[in-house]
């Protein structure tokens, strides 16, 4: 089936106080058609720029350093095809088309994504324009309306004519993703949108936007820092930490085998916090949750530090792991896993 | 309670180098204080009295400042009154046509100090000068004049130089020297009093004025808002409508209705200057305090068990408004001088007298008429240093306080 | 040692109407348990804490702490004696710490208020307590990461040797790894000093397995769901 | 309720603001005059004087001035109209020169250049505008070799018209630091929408921030400008004195100097136009406020 999107070990980095800090390291990643795909990463993973990258949003210096972003079946990025200047201009003019028309993100507070001095239906009469779409102010509001009665919103009438100020942590969510479908993209990035919500909040948003997905033919990439968005709500999921991806899964067999998606995993389900609660002073492999090696110094494999894996395998294969960058391709069945004792 | 980021305004930025803004402001404002000692332990002797008028002594001022009056004559001989006497008849001779000195002779001189001056002559081809009319001692050498005045030619001793071209024609460029007892390295002003002992003796209205502005305008503005924030009920309602309407009235209109009405006693002027300060200083402390209450660090504080008190006055205002006090009452220092100078410019400050840069400023710029500038640069100089003193001091001072900059 | 009995509180809004956020709520606390409370966002489980602490005053009902009707007693008596034994500790632990000064000087601060000999010795004991190195005494709070915030508050919080911790939301908006390490401190701590901990949360995968009892509060009521 | 209705409310709340607090200053300030020493007014008790006074604000009937003779009405008409010149042509040279010189150092902000600018404003803008004037117009007397007087507008040749004009509005704008305090706000404020997360959103979502960020950078030119109405008429009183501009600081020094029978009815004339002027600029800036933001009608919900 022909794939919406596709990165190819992308690299992305920033110049901060004097050397440049490498963000991406060869991430690759395939949303296919009509399909929900999910990234699970922690605070400085890397996730944002990921989704950043393929809307060309990525600022600061030097910013997409190499690697090739597909959409549909023409490259919108490809550093190796030519000279910088050339690629980045067409990085530039293709993203620039793309936005809005046939990407569109959601980020994390809907409340503070809104323009605080527009009502919502000026804010979607303007989205509309910027699109320089051709459909009259009546049109565009009774599309948006349509939008927001698909959301089971109760008073659509009044959420539209309000200000973002006025309305409730539940509406101004669904409005905001009024505002992102309105331009009838094909791909939608939710950049964590349940971080400050409980989990009950949290599973009726995206459950809303799992079907407004599945019926308008859109394919979602949805990004969270936590596992039970994207196991419940995903077919694909790409486990990122530190700018690597470490594993990918599919979460209807939901055996993951890489260490950190595991102790993710049971973070989740609880038992790491069952074996703590019985005896907080052991030091068992899983329990203890010490540094490994020390802290500045960088190893091939980046999970190394924290993998509680290695530190009971023997010191030769801990040396596999010090030295030996795993790499995403020894895979078993369709579970890819970057780590060399996990099989 | 809503989770607010405790950005706290502050004033001023950190735009320069941090010790090197704090080492500016200690230096002018040691000078300062040096100043204000010096001229009040000297007291009356501390102003010498010369010449009205003269320059200032140091020769690049001198250069910079004043171009002396070289008046240029053309001698030419009446044979008809060869007999009766003086047959020499000067016809002055304006710059336009040639210009006789290019450079500009140094026009003042101290007893036992040697004078001595080069001129660069305008002709093109002409035989060496000589001293038609000189003050005793005054000799010419190889092109240089050269003399030493003692203490019966102080006064004006006037210079003539005699010229001569190829084709014969006789020119003269004549000019006075002024010599004084003193020194006076930056000349005098009308009344002859020396501009450098005015300047030191103005020192008094920089340090002193401010105190009281700054007390003002930080204790009470600073108590007003940080009290009006912290228990946010009817008092700051009505204290910011009250700051509001000070501030809508223009300052100096204050201080004009505040000197007049105390016949011009400066140290009253600075009790308005305080209020009118009063009110930028509680909106400041105020916003700043109303951070710190609305976000949950007030409640917790409260919880561990400090009271209200030490709540408001140790944990918000002293340790994290400190910085911004200090740098407000630096402002205030430096407005106490901008004040104090320009009422004292307009009449209404210091009278006559008593001495102030303010009234320096007024004199310079009578003479400015005359094209004698030093009497306008140097005040306007003296008082832009100390308020950047005052205004680098605060700058750094708040980048030493400030806990977010550490 | 902490009974709750028939706790009261309503909110007036704006237009009047009375919300009843608290409607006769019991429970009992007993020495050395961790009693967990789930409640989605708005349930009332802050307003809960803070009334039973008196950080806001409850419409009725008493609570009864060793034998100390807190409701009844004078607020200094409260600062002056229970304060140190029930501590709280805030949701965005950031916005607690004072951002103007060391994190020594605010954990002496706090000492000083209770006690008054090895104040210097009380501070270094409860930031190695809390897994800080020694070296941070000296640092502010805004040079501090997020986990690292928490464990200082944490750490002011022990410093008057309490008995009780209430904690609302502890573990949320922090990275799996360090929430799990943050969970084995508390739980350390708790084993060291005898604490009681009633911990306030949404997230149910932590509070189901760290707690002896849990309670779910729902429009004003408090029942229990595991014991 | 329609937006309509909530705004003509509010327009006339604002209103009420400044006409209360117009008139408030200007009791307090007919109450203050009253303690101006006067040999002339000695028989005279405070009350007797404020009375007086105030019936003549109240009235309005302020008759001829003692000082100059002619008419009051015309003499504060006369001299209005020059003050009013300098303050709007020098708020027009403001926003002509910090709206340029924002834009350009917000977008390039951590370049030498902007940082340069940043340092040299901060130092010219401790400079007193008194000491700035009389620099001015002692660089007029040596290099243009003309003393920049007011009279020299009606008689002079048009080069002398011009430096007459145009020297006060320079001595007005960088003096007292009043262009490099709006020029740091406008700065600040390019910064924060930059950073606003529903900037990003609308980038994201392909549509221009440009007019977004006009609107900001207006309302904030507009709020900070008419904000420092007060300090930037304190800085034309020093500018007129300087320049000989007979405008109301010329006529307010006339009377405060004088120490006895003092033209009161003009000094409250004078006070009353000025306090016009600040009034509604304050006026127009909380109108401002309220167009530009109309959420902050509705308190935020939940």
């Amino acid at each position: 089936m022909s794939t919406k999107i596709e990165i190819k070990d992308l690299n992305v980095g920033f110049h901060s106080d004097g050397q440049t800090k490498q963000v991406l390291h060869q991430v690759s990643l395939i949303v296919p058609e009509n399909k929900k795909i999910g990234i699970i990463g922690e605070s400085g993973s890397g996730k944002t720029q990921t989704v950043l990258s393929i809307l060309g949003l990525i600022s600061g210096e030097p910013g997409v350093i190499s690697g090739k972003i597909k959409y549909r079946d023409n490259f919108i990025l490809d550093t190796s095809a030519n000279s910088k200047k050339q690629w980045k201009r067409i990085y530039g003019e293709k993203t620039q088309l793309l936005r809005g028309h046939e990407i569109s993100i959601i980020f994390q507070d809907a409340k503070a994504s809104l323009i605080p001095y527009r009502t919502i239906e000026e804010q979607a009469i303007e989205t509309w324009k910027d699109l320089n779409g051709n459909q009259s102010r009546l049109e565009i509001i009774e599309n948006a309306r349509s939008l927001l009665e698909e959301m089971n919103l109760s008073d659509p009438e009044r959420v539209l004519r309000s200000y973002p100020n006025q309305l409730s942590g539940g509406e101004s969510q669904r409005a905001y993703i009024m505002l992102a479908l309105l331009g009838s993209p094909s791909l939608l990035i939710a950049d964590e949108p349940t971080s400050s919500l409980d989990r009950e909040n949290a599973d009726n948003l995206l459950n809303i936007i799992k079907k407004l997905c599945s019926d308008k033919k859109i394919s979602l990439l949805l990004i969270s820092h936590d596992l039970r968005d994207v196991i419940e709500h995903t077919d694909q999921i790409y486990v990122l930490f530190d700018g690597h991806v470490l594993e990918q899964f599919s979460p209807k067999n939901r055996t993951p085998t890489h260490p950190y998606t595991k102790f993710l995993m049971s973070m989740v389900d609880g038992e790491l916090i069952k074996e703590l609660k019985a005896d907080p002073d052991s030091d068992n492999s899983v329990t203890n949750l010490v540094q490994n090696g020390n802290m500045n110094e960088k190893y091939a494999c980046p999970y190394y530090k924290f993998c509680s894996l290695s530190r009971t395998l023997s010191t030769k294969e801990q040396q596999k792991c010090k030295n030996e960058k795993p790499s995403l391709e020894m895979f078993s069945d369709n579970n890819k896993s970057a780590c060399w004792h996990d099989k | 309670m809503k989770k607010r980021n405790l950005k706290v305004k502050t004033v001023g930025r950190s735009l320069f180098h941090k010790t090197g803004t704090l080492a500016l402001g200690v230096t002018i404002l040691s000078i300062l204080i040096y100043l204000n000692i010096f001229s009040h332990l000297n007291g009356e002797n501390l102003i010498k009295q010369g010449p009205g008028g003269l320059p200032p002594q140091i020769s690049l001022f001198q250069d910079l400042l004043y171009t002396p009056q070289v008046s240029q004559y053309l001698i030419e001989t009446d044979e008809w009154a060869s007999g009766w006497g003086d047959s020499e008849i000067r016809s002055q001779l304006d710059r336009d046509d040639i210009l006789l000195l290019k450079n500009t002779p140094l026009i003042t001189q101290q007893i036992g100090k040697t004078y001595s001056f080069r001129p660069e002559i305008g002709l093109q081809d002409y035989n060496e000068f000589t001293l038609n009319e000189a003050p005793e001692g005054m000799s010419v050498q190889d092109g240089e004049i050269t003399w030493i005045p003692d203490e019966n030619q102080v006064g004006e001793n006037n210079i003539a130089l005699r010229l001569s071209d190829s084709d014969g024609l006789e020119y003269e460029a004549v000019y006075s020297v002024i010599v004084t007892e003193e020194f006076f390295p930056l000349g005098t002003n009308r009344r002859g009093q020396s501009l450098s002992g005015l300047i030191v003796a103005g020192s008094k209205w920089t340090i002193v004025p401010g105190l009281i502005a700054a007390s003002i305008a930080i204790f009470i503005g600073g108590f007003m808002g940080a009290v009006s924030a912290y228990h946010k009920d009817q008092l700051d309602s009505v204290l910011s409508y009250i700051a509001d309407t000070t501030e809508s009235v223009p300052a100096l209109i204050i201080v004009f209705l505040i000197a007049a009405a105390t016949q011009f006693n400066v140290y009253y002027i600075m009790i308005g200057v305080g209020i009118v300060l009063l009110p930028s200083v509680q909106n400041i402390i105020r916003s700043n305090t109303l951070q710190f209450v609305e976000n949950q660090f007030v409640e917790s504080s409260s919880e561990i068990g400090f009271k209200d008190r030490i709540i408001l006055w140790r944990e918000i205002i002293w340790y994290n408004c400190k910085s911004d006090l200090i740098s407000l009452a630096t402002y205030c220092f430096a407005f106490s001088i901008l004040i104090e100078v320009t009422i004292s410019y307009l009449g209404l400050g210091v009278q006559i007298p008593d001495i102030s840069w303010g009234v320096l400023l007024a004199e310079g710029r009578s003479s400015l008429l005359r094209e004698e500038y030093w009497m306008t640069v140097f005040p306007a100089l003296a008082i832009t240093a100390s308020i950047l003193g005052f205004i680098f001091l605060g700058a750094g001072l708040k980048q030493k306080f400030d806990p977010k900059l550490k | 040692m902490l009974k709750v009995t028939d706790l009261k509180k309503a909110f007036k809004n704006k237009d009047g109407t009375k919300v009843e956020i608290l409607k006769k709520l019991n429970i009992e606390i007993k020495k050395g348990e961790i009693l967990g409370i789930i409640g989605e966002s708005g349930c009332g489980k802050t307003t809960f804490l803070r009334t039973v602490l008196r950080l806001e005053e409850a419409d009725s009902g008493s609570v009864l702490y060793n034998g100390v009707d807190l409701m009844k007693i004078s607020k200094n008596e409260i600062r002056n004696k229970i304060r140190r034994n029930l501590r709280y500790v805030y949701q965005h632990p950031e916005a607690s710490l004072n951002p103007g000064v060391t994190v020594g000087k605010s954990l002496l601060n706090t000492c000083k208020l209770f006690h008054t000999n090895e104040l210097e010795k009380k501070v270094a004991d409860s930031l190695e307590l809390v897994g800080l190195p020694f070296e941070y005494k000296s640092s502010f709070p805004h040079e501090l990461s997020g986990g690292e915030k928490r464990r200082a508050v944490l750490a002011r919080a022990l410093i008057t040797e309490p008995q009780m911790i209430f904690a609302d939301e502890p573990f949320s908006g922090l990275d799996k790894i360090l929430q799990a390490r943050l969970i084995q401190s508390f739980l350390r701590i708790q084993k060291q000093r005898e604490l009681t901990y009633i911990l306030v949360s949404h997230d149910q995968s932590i509070i189901n397995n760290i707690s002896d009892r849990i309670f779910r509060l729902q429009n004003g009521i408090l029942q229990q769901i595991k014991s | 309720m329609t937006n309509q209705l909530t705004s003509r409310s509010a327009w006339i709340k604002h209103l009420g603001y400044s006409v209360f607090q117009f008139f408030a200053t200007m009791v307090l300030f007919c109450y203050l005059i009253t303690f101006l020493p006067d040999s002339q007014l000695l028989d005279k008790s405070q009350t007797e004087r404020f009375t007086e006074y105030l019936l003549i604000l109240l009235t309005l009937d302020f008759g001829y001035s003692t000082l100059y003779g002619d008419p009051i009405w015309e003499i504060v008409l006369d001299s209005g109209i020059k003050t009013l010149f300098l303050i709007l042509t020098s708020i027009a040279f403001i926003i002509l020169f910090t709206v340029p010189m924002s834009m350009y150092s917000a977008y390039n902000n951590d370049h030498i250049l902007s940082r340069l600018l940043n340092k040299a404003l901060f130092i010219i803008s401790s400079v007193p505008i008194l000491v700035v004037a009389i620099i001015i117009v002692a660089l007029s007397v040596s290099l243009l070799g003309i003393v920049p007087e007011f009279n020299l507008f009606y008689d002079g040749n048009n080069v002398q018209k011009v430096a007459v004009l145009t020297l006060p509005l320079f001595a007005i704008i960088i003096g007292d630091g009043i262009l490099f305090s709006i020029f740091e706000t406008l700065q600040d404020k390019i910064k924060k929408i930059k950073s606003e997360p529903w900037v990003k959103g609308i980038k994201a979502r392909g549509g221009n921030i440009n007019k977004h960020l006009v609107r900001g950078i207006t309302e904030s030119m507009i709020v900070s400008v008419t904000g420092k109405i007060s300090f930037l008429i304190s800085g034309i009183i020093v500018v007129e004195l300087v320049f000989n501009w007979q405008g109301l600081g010329f006529i307010l020094l006339d009377i405060f100097s004088q120490s006895s029978q003092r033209d009161y009815a003009l000094l409250i004339a004078v006070m009353a136009l000025i306090l016009l002027f600040v009034q509604a600029s304050g006026f127009i800036r909380r109108f401002t406020i309220m167009k530009m933001n109309p959420e902050k009608k509705y308190s935020s919900a939940a």
